[in-house]
């Protein structure tokens, strides 16, 4: 690594430059190896093009776009509470989790504040989905370094966090339970007990994974010091979440910027880890999960009592203006821009999610590893489709 | 436009008169929520002073960085700090920001196209006949939004600090004629694929960018989706089928 | 069996006759039971699932739906590939696996032959099943496959050695290469002079077993060690390309060698056919002893798949590095410590 | 025929016939499976897009010499084979003989490892 | 050569073949999008256990799958390796689409990019609603799927030319 900082950035720039794969042209020397749009390592349809020295990657690309539904055009022709319809299908694993900062953004904009115990709910139901979205991870990155059982642990365990939120929201994957200035509906009876009782399920899990996975040599030979990032990269490539944190940046939103959920009224811990690396990255996530169990168990215990819904007009026209709220999701750093010219619709939306940002480092951080590290490096970042190509 | 089914259409039409009833109505029910909702402002004021002090003084820090290049620039109170800068200004404000502010985090990077789109709504509903006629559109003002602007495309960049916690929003019109602009690939690595995918959406082009390729769409893709002139051809075809905007709860059918 | 029916059949008729049948039987029945009592069934299990249910009672029928299955699906042959070593890989691959079987004792007079060189003849044998992974890899014309195919071939230079040599401690002990005399040789062993369960070199030897249970693994491509497959790299590695019955002569190939191999490590470890209290050359060997032999070679097996479904996969380096900075130091440690204890005691 | 012979003929004989019902199986297969062509079926495949290249692409093998060192290896179990079945009989001097080879294999193993050839790339 | 084909097969060894076809189904693991999760908790979560029914999900290259779920939205940019994909799969093969998108494009009906309905690239044999479909609900196409197969005349499935979908 080069010394000052600037010298630094046109190294990483210059780095940026060269590893572009020109596809279309076929080279003689090497091997351009194709993983995906259908491929087992790649969740879905992302495509890895990767040109190969035996074993070696010289570069490689990821080609997106697979998966792009065209969601920032769709919300200029679907109305408010249409949107949120939409944007629950962006990160499809932690679905409540990203209605949450579009309707804090509107909300911003209509100058509405939900009830307290709105926000508590919300809150719950935020890091709910955030357990069932790194469980899946937590099973999915053993799969992907060749350890076949762990997912079904986490497929397992993650059923009885769905359940919960399906019983609030009826829905177990897409609840679209957020309304601007508040929720659909209270909790039902009883879901605060059942809920402690699955928190201590997750908890059991965790340890299982702990030990399963984590402990595990083999897990850690391939993990540890595979693929680096340094905390200055992962900044200028605006990495977010997980993995920020797991290059040693102490940043959290929901800490540090929280907009309209109760995370200050709750004692818990933001975990980072100093190597950077594919270890790191598992690492912190795991820990995150213990965090928002720590979290939520906090969290049941306090749920105010009042009114669910604020006062806001039936038909939502959002008065002009533009906000940006982003929230700390599952994945990382979400936020929407949504810029209002007083319709009923949104103008504009720019919606940032986490994976795209996360991956657009896959670039320059796969130069020079080997194929197996590819796929344990992709896993170790995290990234779900609907996020990465909306 | 093929027919719409009868009951769609009342019901369309009963959540109309509602809404305009309450719309009348307002004043004389809303006294109480309103008497919190001012509490509660007087609640988070101090707060919002806070952070205006720092955006202020974010503020202060780019204008001296950047010598009156700022052309406008916004505080929304406790929502953060837009500035606009011209568009040759486009890369030195982004590094006045990451030095002079500390801004390291690249959040994100797009562009707005203020053009009133052509179509309205393309629902086609009651509301969307009486808000938006159509026609009215056609000869609909630009209207920009905060720091105002001057033509159609604005490039709009987020850059964070982590050690002073502010964001700043950098705003830069492109010429009509040839939106252009210089990529801030030296200085933020990470805006490679965002400006990419601002040039798919809008056809920008960006200077010294070393691979403006598609990022989404197919290679024979023609038009930029997020143009507001880009016409949404299913919609064409066929109307929207979710015709009624406003769900009307079971007690409140007659 | 022979002696006990005092029959004396003609060399020809043994071996045509009541021989070969057994042993290709002695290869389908335990890639069979494999697959379903450990693919199916065990991993299920361990995976809080039931596996296959509606195939018969607890889905036991699934095996032959398999075969069905399969028989009728279409065989495709990619316009590149190399169609005639295409098509002969999977011949390769299940006749290593069918001439491991001939080695194996399964009671005093039940052998197939009995090689003087026998432990020898079967590492020898067993490597040949990597060449038709090579041939199929290189023949698909598929990138995955063709790096599956290297990587299989990485792999055979990397556990060969540790494979052999682990062999080397069994044979000194027991002074023979014969398979049959290695049965023995547990059977009728003492362990400082106490015969009561003979000497099952797996007490002995048990760093050899290691190491010989870690080669197998690695030979057998089950993961830990499973690059030339792995799955969530080269979608299917080598087999990538195969489809219709081809391919369910992999599958078959994959599952018999996983039991033969855990026969032979029976056979070098764990005495073979015998159990101890009953004399070595007693008759009744030759009807209980395939069955001793069987239960042997399925509990290792289990062990083998246990493993499998447990560990994540090492990458082709570090294979190399465990193989060659590990492993053969280690068998060449066993070897030296054996031999120099069998010359002093 | 000798008794050494006439094994490894039963053992020719059971290749022939493992070959003759794998064959059995592929046969029978034909008999009844179908056969359809269809556009793209006998398409390499690749992840779902047209193939880069052939897929005989030259790749870099980087393990020639562990190659070299497995064929020095091997050759040395051959001789270490015959040597562990005499051991009893050799005795000590045998002992000393065996460790010396191996030794003096051992050496070269430790030299390639201190030259670093025992790396991957 | 291809007795299934030409029907001469006597008619219980087709039920026969039928049932193996039946209850030996290899499904390409393959995901799109939401629904590749509700698919995955179908056959990976212990609860649902699609292994059950005889339906093996191990094989990742299409060479060796017998049917194809289409979890998800299929865009104008995948669809013709959806194409690809189902044509490398060996005969006799089976689509079931799961989910909106890939039934008539869901949510995403008026999208610029995403196809409206995977049965304009491939035949489909069983249709799973929902956005995203209960794993159950995969579970009852999958039996629907079974109960097809199990009385399907192979003679007559291949009859004439093969089902082309432009």
């Amino acid at each position: 690594m080069a010394t000052t900082e600037s010298d630094q950035m046109a190294y990483i720039a210059a780095q940026a430059a060269d590893a572009r794969v020109n596809v279309e042209v076929e080279t003689d020397e090497g091997m351009t190896l194709n993983l995906g749009p259908q491929h087992p390592a790649t969740h879905g349809t992302l495509r890895i093009v990767a040109k190969l020295d035996g074993e070696k990657v010289l570069a490689a690309e990821p080609i997106m776009g697979y998966m792009h539904r065209g969601y920032e055009k769709l919300t200029e022709v679907r109305t408010y509470p249409q949107v949120t319809t939409l944007v629950n299908r962006i990160d499809w694993l932690g679905s409540f989790a990203n209605e949450v900062p579009f309707i804090l953004a509107a909300e911003q904009l209509m100058e509405v504040e939900a009830p307290p115990r709105a926000q508590w709910i919300r809150t719950v139901l935020f890091e709910l989905s955030r357990i069932a979205n790194i469980s899946l991870f937590l099973g999915d990155m053993a799969v992907q370094v060749g350890a076949t059982t762990p997912v079904f642990y986490a497929f397992r365990d993650r059923e009885f966090v769905l359940n919960q939120i399906e019983r609030v929201t009826g829905g177990r994957f897409h609840p679209n339970f957020d309304r601007i200035g508040g929720l659909k509906d209270d909790l039902p009876k009883g879901w605060i007990e059942e809920t402690g009782a699955v928190l201590g399920k997750m908890r059991d899990f965790c340890d299982e994974m702990e030990e399963l996975v984590l402990g595990n040599e083999i897990f850690q030979a391939r993990t540890r010091g595979i693929g680096v990032i340094p905390p200055d990269v992962a900044l200028s490539y605006g990495l977010s979440g997980a993995n920020l944190r797991a290059s040693g940046i102490d940043w959290d939103i929901r800490r540090d910027a929280n907009v309209g959920l109760v995370y200050d009224e709750v004692d818990w811990k933001v975990w980072t880890h100093p190597d950077g690396d594919s270890f790191s990255r598992f690492w912190v996530r795991l820990q995150e999960t213990r965090e928002a169990i720590n979290i939520l168990e906090q969290l049941l215990g306090g749920i105010p009592s009042g009114p669910i819904m604020a006062k806001v007009p039936r038909i939502i026209k959002v008065p002009a203006g533009e906000a940006y709220v982003a929230t700390e999701n599952p994945l990382g750093e979400m936020g929407f821009y949504v810029v209002s010219q007083g319709d009923l619709t949104p103008f504009r939306v720019k919606i940032r999610s986490a994976s795209f940002s996360n991956m657009s480092i896959t670039p320059w951080l796969l130069k020079g590893v080997f194929v197996p590290d590819i796929i344990s490096i992709l896993a170790s970042l995290y990234f779900i489709l609907g996020d990465i190509d909306r | 436009m093929a027919e719409i089914p009868e009951h769609l259409l009342k019901r369309a039409q009963a959540a109309r008169e509602k809404a305009e009833a309450e719309a009348k109505s307002s004043t004389g029910d809303s006294t109480k929520p309103e008497e919190t909702a001012v509490t509660e402002t007087t609640e988070t004021d101090e707060e919002v002073i806070l952070t205006d002090e720092k955006a202020e003084a974010a503020l202060a820090t780019l204008q001296q960085e950047l010598e009156g290049k700022i052309l406008d620039s916004h505080i929304a109170t406790g929502r953060g700090l837009w500035i606009r800068v011209g568009i040759q200004d486009w890369r030195p404000a982004a590094k006045a920001a990451k030095e002079a502010l500390d801004c390291k985090f690249f959040d994100w990077l797009s562009a707005i196209d203020w053009m009133p789109s052509p179509y309205g709504r393309e629902h086609e509903t009651e509301q969307d006949l009486i808000n938006d006629d159509p026609e009215e559109n056609d000869d609909k003002e630009m209207e920009w939004g905060y720091t105002g602007g001057e033509t159609r495309f604005q490039l709009i960049c987020r850059v964070y600090s982590i050690s002073k916690k502010i964001g700043v929003m950098i705003k830069a019109d492109l010429p009509d004629n040839d939106p252009r602009a210089l990529s801030l690939i030296p200085i933020y690595a990470g805006a490679n694929w965002h400006e990419r995918e601002a040039r798919e959406m809008f056809g920008l082009t960006f200077d010294e960018h070393p691979d403006l390729r598609n990022i989404y769409l197919p290679g024979d893709f023609e038009g930029h989706p997020l143009r507001k002139d880009y016409p949404l051809l299913s919609r064409r075809m066929k109307p929207w089928p979710g015709i009624v905007d406003v769900e009307l709860l079971p007690g409140d059918e007659e | 069996m022979t002696s006990i029916l005092a029959l004396d059949p003609a060399w020809w008729q043994q071996t045509f006759l009541i021989k070969v049948p057994i042993g290709l039987l002695a290869v389908l029945l335990p890639a069979g039971t494999i697959v379903y009592l450990y693919l199916f069934k065990a991993v299920s299990f361990m995976q809080s699932r039931l596996g296959p249910m509606e195939a018969g009672p607890y889905g036991s029928m699934q095996l032959l739906a398999e075969v069905g299955k399969w028989l009728q699906k279409e065989d495709i042959f990619p316009t590149k590939a190399d169609k005639f070593v295409f098509a002969a890989a999977p011949f390769v691959v299940l006749m290593s696996t069918f001439l491991l079987v001939v080695i194996l004792p399964a009671g005093p007079d039940a052998t197939f032959v009995n090689l003087d060189v026998g432990i020898y003849f079967a590492m020898a044998v067993s490597s040949v099943s990597v060449i038709g992974i090579l041939m199929a890899g290189w023949a698909s014309a598929n990138k995955y496959s063709l790096l599956g195919g290297i990587r299989a071939a990485g792999q055979l230079i990397a556990y060969e050695l540790p494979l052999i040599l682990a062999v080397v401690g069994v044979v000194i002990q027991a002074g023979t290469m014969n398979m049959q005399g290695i049965v023995l040789s547990q059977a009728e062993g003492e362990i400082f002079g106490w015969g009561g369960i003979g000497n099952p070199f797996i007490l002995t030897q048990f760093i050899g077993f290691f190491i010989f249970m870690v080669a197998v693994q690695a030979e057998l491509t089950q993961a830990p060690f499973d690059m030339p497959v792995a799955e969530s790299e080269l979608v299917t590695g080598y087999l990538t390309e195969y489809s219709g019955i081809r391919f369910l002569l992999f599958f078959i190939g994959e599952f018999a060698s996983a039991g033969v191999f855990s026969a032979i490590a029976a056979v070098l470890f764990f005495g073979g056919w015998y159990v101890p209290g009953i004399d070595p050359t007693n008759d009744i060997f030759n009807v209980i002893g395939p069955l001793i032999l069987a239960g042997k070679m399925m509990a290792i097996a289990f062990l083998i798949f246990w493993f499998r479904f447990t560990f994540p996969r090492f990458r082709e380096d570090q294979l190399q590095r465990l193989a060659w900075k590990f492993l053969i130091p280690l068998s060449l440690a066993n070897i030296a410590l054996t031999g120099v204890l069998k010359v002093v005691l | 025929m000798s008794d050494f012979l006439r094994s490894y003929l039963t053992v020719a004989v059971f290749g022939v016939l493992a070959c003759a019902l794998v064959g059995a199986f592929v046969g029978l297969s034909a008999l009844i499976r179908p056969t359809r062509k269809q556009g793209q079926k006998y398409l390499t495949y690749e992840s779902g897009v047209d193939p880069i290249g052939t897929g005989w692409g030259q790749s870099n093998i980087r393990y020639y010499i562990f190659a070299l060192l497995f064929v020095m290896f091997d050759v040395e179990a051959v001789f270490i084979f015959p040597w562990a079945t005499r051991l009893e009989a050799y005795g000590y001097f045998g002992l000393v003989e065996m460790a010396i080879f191996i030794f003096i294999l051992l050496l070269g193993l430790v030299y390639a490892w201190r030259k670093g050839v025992l790396k991957w790339v | 050569m291809g007795l299934v084909e030409s029907g001469k097969i006597p008619k219980p060894l087709t039920k026969l073949l039928n049932m193996s076809r039946r209850y030996s189904m290899w499904v390409y693991q393959w995901g799109l999008a939401c629904c590749a999760i509700e698919m995955g908790a179908a056959f990976a979560s212990p609860r649902y256990d699609v292994m059950r029914l005889g339906v093996i999900p191990l094989p990742a290259s299409p060479r060796q799958a017998d049917f194809l779920v289409v979890s998800g939205t299929v865009t104008d940019k995948m669809a013709p390796a959806v194409r690809r994909l189902w044509e490398q799969m060996p005969d006799p093969k089976y689509v079931i689409s799961m989910g909106s998108c890939a039934n008539c494009g869901g949510p995403y009906w008026d999208s610029y990019s995403v196809t409206k309905g995977v049965d304009q690239v491939i035949p489909v044999d069983v249709y799973v609603p929902g956005c995203p479909p209960r794993p159950e609900a995969l579970l009852e196409g999958i039996v629907l799927l079974q109960e097809r197969i199990m009385n399907e005349d192979m003679a007559e499935r291949w009859k004439g030319d093969p089902i082309v979908v432009e």
